[in-house]
C-alpha cells in the first residue's frame, strides 16, 4: 500500500568565503558605438554566468543584455578570477564586473557633462543614454559619448576592477570569526508515496523557496533551483559509489550508479524569496549550490511522515525502506503485551 | 574496411571505415558532424542520439555497417537556414538546456517523439526523455519546452493543412 | 573497440551459413544494445561479426495454426506498437515497454534479449507464463523447444554455436490468457530488474477460481525460472487477494536469489512475493475489465 | 627478414592505408554538408530590456546549444592532433616496483609514453601538493593513473595501455574513515597521520546548554560518496609548440588556478602557459583542478603535436574527485517548549586518497553544521581522514547537503517527541535579521523565515492536530 508523507528542510549556505583570498578582476570596454565588451576569468560551465554577468554590465551601463559581448575563460586575454566555484561568481566576479562597469561609465560621465552642460554627478545611465537625473529629456546616447571619448578626446571607455570579499581570519581555537562574506537561506518541502511493501519512495512534488538576493535573471535561478533538486533526488534515494573489500569501485558506469532520469523526478515549483544583498551587485548573493542542499534531507522527513521510520543513512534505497519498515512493526508486535 | 553509403540530414554521405567503426564515431570523424556527443560510449546516457529511419537511436550503440543504405537525422538536420525547427527554439526560450551537452541528445529524442505522436501528455514526455541523461535541469524546464513545441508545432500543422484547403478551392 | 570483420547477412539462409561458416569465431549482431556494450569492454573482440539486422524475414508479426508468431528481429518498440500483441498480450507490450529507454528499445530486439539470457531480462517472464516455444535454424534444419529449455546458465543458452534464434511461438491454446507483468527496479527510467515477475492464468468463470495458473520469475535464479509449486498451489483455488498474496510468498521461497550491490537475496525474496501478488491481482484486474466490456 | 618483421611491416602498412583512406574522406566529403546557421531573430525582447537585471534573458549560449554547435573539447580536433590514455592502477594501494612500456611503445602508431617519473614536479592540489599527476611510486587509489600514451587514433592508444606491463607489490589499504583515525592503521600518506584537516568551531557553554535543556536528543547519521555526474567528461588538448609555449583547452572551471599548477608541475614560467577554458558541459565541483592535462602537455611536448584526451565514463567515476561520505554525531539539548539549547556535532569525512578540496570542505561542512538557528552553545568538530579511495573534492554545496540532512532530520526527530509542527518548530528556532552565527558573525539580510512561509504557502502546508 501506498502511503503518502510530507516533508520539510531549511538551510543556510555561505556565499564569498572569505577565509581565503577570493577574488575576481575584470574589464568593461565600452564599445565606440555603445555596446560593451566584458572580459571575465570565470568559465561557463552550464550555470549561465555570462548571461548573468552580461545583465550586471549591462544593467551598469545602462545598455540591454545583448548590447554586451562577453568573453571568458583565456589566461591570455581575461583577468584572473578564482574560478567557477563555491557559488561565487555572481556574487564575487558580479562585484568586479559591476566595478569595472563603472570605472567605464565614470569616464563617460567625464565626457558627456560638458556636452550636456551639467557636473558629473548629476549624470545617470539609461535606456542606452546620459542623461541628466531628474531631466531625462536632456540626454546624449551612450554610442555617441564612448565615440567622442575614444575617437574625439583619446579617451576610451575603458575600466578594470578587482573585487575580493571583506576578509575576516577565524580564531583557530574557537572557530569564531567572519568566514564569509554573507549567506543565503532557502526551504524546500517535498511530498512521497512510500510503498509499505517494497520500500520504494516516488517523490511527487516539492515546493522550493529560495533565496539569491536579487534574482539577476529568474529563468537561471529556478533553472538552477530544479537541476539541485534532482541532485538532492539521487542523493536521497538513489546515488551511491561502491567500493569493493580491496578498494576496487564497483558501479563505475550509468547502468549502476543510479542517477535520476526524466521519470524519476518530480513536479517542481520554485519561489524566490524576496531579498536584496547591500554587499552583492545590485543586491544579488548567489544561488547554485544551495539548490541541492536541503532536498535529501526535506526527502528523508517525508518518508518518516509517511510510514514512521527515520532512515539515518543515505541514500534510503528501497530495501533500506522496507528493513526500516519491518524493523518498526517487529518492535511494535513485542510492545503489544501477551 | 567497409564501404557505406548513408543519407545524412538528406546529403548522400561515403566512407571507408573499420567494421568497428560506431555510428556515432563516424558521424563525428568521418563527416564532422559533433553535435552528437559521446558521454557514456554504452547507451545509457543518450547523448549521442540520432534518428536513423525515424527512430531515435544511441548513435554510440549501432556499428557504421548497420546503417548502410539508411536514412539518419542528426541535431544539424533539424534547422534550417530560415528558422530554427520549433523543439530548438522553444529549448533556447525556455531555458531548457544549461550547459548543453545533453541538448542535442535530447533534442532528438523529442523530434522521434512528435513523429510518433504529435500530443504527448507529461508522462509521455518524461518516458521520451528518460534515456537522456541531464545533470542540470531536473528535466523541469525541458519538460515545459516540449510541451510548448508541441503546441506550436500543432497549431502549424493545423496553419499549413488550413492554407492547403484554401488553395485546392481556390480556381 | 577491438578490431574485428564483418559481414551483414542477407536473409536466414545466408545468416545460417554464415553461422556454419564461423560459428563460436562469429558473434551475431541484431539490435546491438548488448552486443556492442559487451566488445566495447571485451579484451578480445570475435573474429567477425555477422550483421543480421536486416533479415526481414526474423521481423514480423504475424498469427498462424500454431500460434502468434514473433520474429527474432522485433524490437520491443514494435512490440509495444504492434495492434496484435496489445490486443492478445497486452503483458508483453508492458515488458517490453520496462526495458531500457526509447532509443535502447527502439534498436534492442526480442530475439537478442532472450539470447543474452541474463537472469534480469524482462522478455523471458512473460513469455515463459505463456508457454512460449522458441525456433531456431541451423545447417541442420530447424527446431523448436519450450522457452524454458532455451536458457541454461547465465549468459549461456541451449542453442549450438551453429544455430541461429529465429523467432518465438506462442501457442493459440494460450491466445488472450489473462496475463500480467511486474517489474522492481531501483529507479523508473532506464531501469535493470531487481526482480520481475510474470503471472497468467485462465479463469474458471463459474468458480471465479484458478485454471492453468502459470508463474515465472526474472533476477532470482540462474535464469528467468517457474514456480512450480505457486502454480500448484493456485491450481483450482478460488481468486481472492490472500490466496494470491499465499502463492507470492510460496514463489518466494521458490526463488534462489543472490544478494550482491544492488540488493539483498532476502530482500529479493520480499519482492518475488509482492510482485507475484501483483501480477495475479493485475491479470486478474485486466480480464475482469475486459468481461465488462465484452459486455454490452 | 624473419617473421616479426614481415608482420610489424604489415601492421605499418594497414595503419598507413586506414590513415589514408580515413583522411581521404575528412578531406573530400562526397557532397559538401549544408551547415544550418539560421538567421531567425533571437528571442530578444528581455535581451533588450535596458534595465537587464531581473530580466528572464534567454542564454546567450543557447541558440548554440540547441543547433548542436557548441564546442566542447572534445568537438575540436587540430591537425596531426593525438588521442592520449591513461592507463589506471586498478590497485587500491600498492607500490609500483616496475613499469614496462617497451611493447607498447612498439605498436606502430604509438607515439609516445609517460611515466610519473618524467613529470618536472610530480604533485599537485590545491590546498596539499598531495596528488601525483601519475602515480610513482605509490599508488593511493584504484584510479590512480600510472602511465600515459599518445597514439595516432584511441584504439591504438587503448592497445597500448594493455600492453604497459606494471609489477606492484600490495601495500595495506585502508577503506573505511574511522579505521583510518587510529594510530594503527596503515597510512596512506606515510608516514604522516591519516588525519589530514580538522576544524572546530565553539561557541558558549556546551555544558551549561545541556544542563539547562529538558531533553537531549542523540542521533548518528551517515552520508555516501556521489560522483558529480557531469554528462561532458573531463576534456583537455594540450599543445607544446615550438617557441616553447605550451596551449591547453581544458574543462576546467578555475583557470587561473589551473594555469598556477601547471605552472608548478611543468616548472614553467607562467607566461609560457595559456588556458583556454571552453564550454563546460557541467562542472558541480567536479572540474576545479587540473587532472590529465600536464600529462598531455609533457606527451605534446614529446611528440610535438597536440595531444587529446577525454576521460571514459569509468575514469569519470574512478579518477576524479566526488562528494565525501560524512559519518554525523548530533548530540542537541532543548527545552520543552522546542527552543535548541545547545548543540555538539562531530563530522568524520572520508577524504579519499587526496586532499584536493576537502579542506575548504570541511570548513564549510563544520561551520554549517548547527543549522540556520540560533543557539547560544555550540561545540562542532570536523576531521578528514585520508582512505585509499576515489579522492572527495569539491561538489555542489562543499558539505552542506550532508549536514543539512543531519540537522534537519534530527530536527523533525524533536518536533514528533515534543508533539510540534515540523514548521513552527522551525520557525521558532530559525535566525532572525542580527542573529549571531555559530562563530559570532552578526548575520544580515535574513530571510529563512520568508523562505519558510513561502514554500509553506506555495505546498499548502497546513499543521495536523
Amino acid at each position: 500500500m501506498k502511503r503518502r508523507g510530507r516533508g520539510i528542510a531549511c538551510m543556510w549556505y555561505p556565499i564569498g568565503f572569505t577565509v581565503d583570498a577570493n577574488a575576481s578582476a575584470a574589464t568593461v570596454k565600452v564599445n565606440e558605438d555603445g555596446t560593451a565588451t566584458v572580459l571575465t576569468g570565470t568559465v561557463e560551465t552550464g550555470q549561465g554566468s555570462l548571461t548573468v554577468l552580461g545583465q550586471i554590465a549591462a544593467e551598469a551601463l545602462g545598455i540591454a543584455t545583448d548590447d554586451v559581448h562577453v568573453v571568458s575563460a583565456d589566461t591570455d586575454t581575461t583577468p584572473m578570477d578564482t574560478g567557477a566555484i563555491a557559488s561565487r561568481t555572481t556574487y564575487v566576479t558580479g562585484n568586479a564586473i559591476w566595478l569595472a562597469a563603472e570605472a567605464a561609465k565614470a569616464i563617460l560621465f567625464e565626457t558627456a557633462a560638458p556636452m550636456l552642460g551639467v557636473k558629473v554627478s548629476q549624470l545617470e545611465a539609461r535606456d542606452r543614454k546620459i542623461q541628466v537625473k531628474s531631466f531625462p529629456q536632456r540626454n546624449v546616447s551612450i554610442g555617441e559619448v564612448a565615440h567622442r571619448s575614444q575617437v574625439v578626446l583619446g579617451q576610451p571607455a575603458i575600466g578594470s576592477a578587482s573585487w575580493n570579499p571583506p576578509t575576516v581570519a577565524m580564531d583557530p581555537e574557537t572557530g569564531q570569526g567572519k568566514p564569509f562574506a554573507t549567506y543565503v537561506y532557502a526551504t524546500q518541502i517535498a511530498e512521497v508515496d512510500v510503498d509499505d511493501e517494497t520500500g520504494e519512495v516516488e517523490v511527487l512534488r516539492i515546493a522550493a523557496a529560495h533565496d539569491c538576493g536579487t534574482a539577476i535573471n529568474p529563468m537561471l535561478v529556478e533553472g538552477q533551483v530544479e537541476g539541485g533538486i534532482s541532485m538532492g533526488v539521487g542523493m536521497a534515494l538513489h546515488e551511491e559509489m561502491l567500493f569493493d573489500a580491496n578498494g576496487r569501485h564497483i558501479n563505475p558506469n550509468l547502468t549502476n550508479y543510479i542517477m535520476p532520469t526524466s521519470l524519476d523526478m518530480p513536479e517542481i515549483a520554485v519561489d524566490i524569496v524576496q531579498g536584496f544583498d547591500p554587499t552583492g551587485p545590485f543586491g544579488a548573493k548567489g544561488v547554485g549550490e544551495p539548490t541541492a542542499v536541503p532536498t535529501a534531507a526535506a526527502i528523508l522527513n517525508a518518508i518518516h511522515d509517511a510510514v514512521g521510520v527515520r532512515v539515518t543513512s543515505l541514500p534510503a534505497t528501497a530495501e533500506k525502506v522496507l528493513t526500516a519498515i519491518k524493523a518498526k512493526r517487529a518492535a511494535e508486535v513485542k510492545q503489544i503485551p501477551a | 574496411m567497409i564501404d557505406v553509403t548513408i543519407v545524412v540530414n538528406g546529403e548522400t554521405r561515403r566512407a571507408s571505415v573499420p567494421p568497428e567503426t560506431t555510428l556515432l564515431k563516424l558521424l563525428r570523424e568521418n563527416f564532422a558532424l559533433t553535435g552528437a556527443k559521446l558521454g557514456c560510449d554504452v547507451g545509457d546516457c543518450g547523448a549521442c542520439t540520432v534518428i536513423v529511419d525515424g527512430m531515435a537511436v544511441n548513435s554510440c550503440l549501432m556499428l557504421a555497417g548497420q546503417v548502410n543504405g539508411r536514412n539518419v537525422t542528426t541535431i544539424e538536420g533539424l534547422a534550417t537556414r530560415d528558422r530554427l525547427h520549433p523543439i530548438q527554439k522553444a529549448f533556447e526560450d525556455t531555458g531548457a538546456l544549461q550547459c548543453g551537452f545533453c541538448g542535442p541528445g535530447a533534442i532528438m529524442a523529442t523530434k522521434a517523439l512528435f513523429d510518433e505522436n504529435s500530443d504527448p501528455n507529461v508522462k509521455d514526455i518524461r518516458d521520451a526523455l528518460s534515456g537522456s541523461l541531464c545533470r542540470c535541469t531536473g528535466y523541469t524546464k525541458m519538460i515545459e519546452a516540449v510541451q510548448e513545441a508541441a503546441r506550436v508545432l500543432r497549431s502549424e500543422s493545423r496553419n499549413s493543412s488550413h492554407t492547403r484547403e484554401l488553395k485546392v478551392t481556390a480556381p | 573497440m577491438k578490431a574485428f570483420g564483418y559481414v551483414a547477412a542477407k536473409d536466414v539462409g545466408h545468416a545460417v551459413a554464415l553461422l556454419g561458416e564461423y560459428g563460436a569465431r562469429a558473434k551475431l549482431l541484431a539490435g546491438g544494445t548488448d552486443l556492442l556494450v559487451e566488445l566495447k569492454f571485451a579484451a578480445h573482440g570475435p573474429e567477425i561479426i555477422i550483421d543480421i539486422s536486416r533479415v526481414d524475414e526474423l521481423k514480423d508479426i504475424s498469427i498462424s495454426d500454431e500460434g502468434l508468431r514473433i520474429g527474432a528481429l522485433v524490437t520491443h518498440t514494435e512490440i509495444i506498437r504492434s495492434p496484435i500483441i496489445g490486443n492478445l498480450f497486452p503483458a508483453l507490450a508492458d515488458a517490453a515497454h520496462s526495458i531500457g529507454a526509447a532509443q535502447t528499445r527502439n534498436l534492442g530486439t526480442l530475439g537478442g534479449n532472450l539470447i543474452t539470457c541474463v537472469p534480469s531480462m524482462d522478455s523471458g517472464p512473460t513469455l515463459m507464463a505463456l508457454d512460449a516455444q522458441v525456433t531456431s535454424a541451423s545447417r541442420s534444419g530447424l527446431s523448436q523447444v519450450p522457452l524454458a529449455d532455451l536458457f541454461v546458465a547465465p549468459r549461456k543458452t541451449s542453442l549450438q554455436s551453429d544455430e541461429l534464434l529465429t523467432g518465438i511461438i506462442i501457442p493459440k491454446a494460450n491466445f488472450a490468457k489473462p496475463a500480467a507483468f511486474q517489474k522492481f527496479g531501483l529507479r523508473k527510467g532506464q531501469a535493470l530488474a531487481l526482480v520481475n515477475a510474470a503471472a497468467a492464468f485462465w479463469i474458471d468463470q463459474d468458480k471465479d477460481s484458478f485454471v492453468q495458473p502459470r508463474i515465472a520469475l526474472g533476477a532470482v535464479a540462474p535464469t528467468v525460472i517457474r514456480a512450480p509449486r505457486a502454480e500448484a498451489f493456485l491450481e483450482g483455488k478460488a481468486i481472492t487477494d490472500e490466496v494470491m498474496a499465499e502463492a507470492g510468498r510460496i514463489a518466494a521461497t521458490e526463488a534462489k536469489p543472490i544478494s550482491d550491490f544492488r540488493a539483498s537475496a532476502d530482500y529479493r525474496r520480499d519482492l518475488v512475493a509482492v510482485l507475484t501478488k501483483r501480477a495475479l491481482q493485475s491479470a486478474y484486474a485486466r480480464a475482469s475489465n475486459k468481461v465488462r466490456e465484452s459486455v454490452p | 627478414m624473419n617473421d616479426d618483421t614481415k608482420v610489424l611491416e604489415r601492421e605499418q602498412l594497414d595503419l598507413a592505408e586506414t590513415l589514408r583512406r580515413s583522411d581521404v574522406d575528412l578531406r573530400l566529403p562526397a557532397v559538401v554538408p549544408r551547415e544550418p546557421f539560421p538567421i531567425e531573430p533571437l528571442t530578444v525582447d528581455a535581451r533588450q530590456q535596458t534595465h537587464a537585471v531581473g530580466q528572464r534573458a534567454t542564454r546567450l549560449d543557447g541558440r548554440l546549444h540547441g543547433l548542436g554547435q557548441t564546442k566542447y573539447i572534445d568537438d575540436l580536433s587540430f591537425p596531426g592532433m593525438l588521442y592520449a590514455r591513461i592507463k589506471r592502477a586498478g590497485i587500491a594501494s600498492a607500490r609500483i616496483k616496475r613499469i614496462d612500456t617497451s611493447a607498447a611503445e612498439a605498436i606502430p602508431g604509438v607515439m609516445a609514453v609517460l611515466t610519473g617519473s618524467e613529470i618536472p614536479v610530480n604533485s599537485f592540489g590545491p590546498t596539499f601538493q598531495d596528488q601525483p599527476v601519475l602515480a610513482d611510486p605509490i599508488v593511493r587509489h584504484a584510479g590512480d593513473g600510472v602511465a600515459a600514451v599518445a597514439a595516432v587514433t584511441e584504439q591504438i592508444a587503448n592497445e597500448a595501455l594493455a600492453k604497459i606491463v606494471v609489477e606492484y607489490e600490495p601495500l595495506p589499504a585502508v577503506l573505511d574513515p574511522v579505521a583510518a583515525m587510529r594510530e594503527d592503521s596503515p597510512k596512506v600518506h606515510a608516514p604522516n597521520s591519516n588525519i589530514y584537516a580538522t576544524k572546530v568551531v565553539r561557541k558558549g557553554d556546551i555544558e551549561k546548554g545541556f544542563a539547562e535543556s529538558d531533553r537531549i536528543f542523540e542521533a548518528r547519521f551517515s552520508t555516501q560518496m556521489i560522483e558529480h555526474v557531469s554528462l561532458e567528461p573531463h576534456a583537455a588538448i594540450a599543445d607544446w609548440d615550438a617557441n616553447g609555449r605550451l596551449t591547453i583547452w581544458a574543462t576546467i572551471g578555475r583557470i587561473t588556478l589551473a594555469r598556477a599548477d601547471m605552472a608548478r608541475t611543468l616548472k614553467l614560467p607562467m607566461s609560457r602557459i595559456r588556458i583556454i577554458g571552453t564550454i563546460v558541459g557541467g562542472n558541480f565541483g567536479g572540474k576545479n583542478e587540473i587532472s590529465q592535462e600536464p600529462a598531455l602537455a609533457l606527451l605534446s611536448k614529446k611528440t610535438g603535436r597536440p595531444v587529446k584526451g577525454v576521460f571514459t565514463r569509468g575514469e569519470e567515476f574512478t579518477a576524479t574527485t566526488t562528494r565525501h561520505p560524512i559519518i554525523m554525531d548530533y548530540k542537541t539539548g532543548v527545552s520543552n517548549k522546542g527552543r535548541i539549547l545547545a548543540r555538539q556535532i562531530r563530522l568524520v569525512l572520508d577524504g579519499g586518497a587526496y586532499c584536493s578540496w576537502s579542506a575548504t570542505t570541511l570548513g564549510k561542512a563544520c561551520i554549517l553544521s548547527p543549522g540556520p538557528y540560533k543557539i547560544d552553545n555550540v561545540v562542532a568538530e570536523a576531521f578528514v581522514v585520508y582512505t585509499n579511495k576515489t579522492m572527495t573534492g569539491a561538489m555542489r554545496g562543499f558539505g552542506a547537503p550532508q549536514v543539512c540532512f543531519a540537522y534537519e532530520s534530527q530536527m523533525d526527530d524533536i518536533a514528533k517527541a515534543l508533539g510540534i509542527d515540523p514548521l513552527e518548530i522551525r520557525l521558532l528556532n530559525a535566525f532572525d535579521e542580527g542573529s549571531s552565527s555559530p562563530t559570532g558573525q552578526v548575520l544580515h539580510s535574513v530571510v529563512v523565515k520568508e523562505s519558510l512561509r513561502k514554500a509553506a504557502d506555495r505546498f499548502g502546508w497546513e499543521p495536523r492536530s
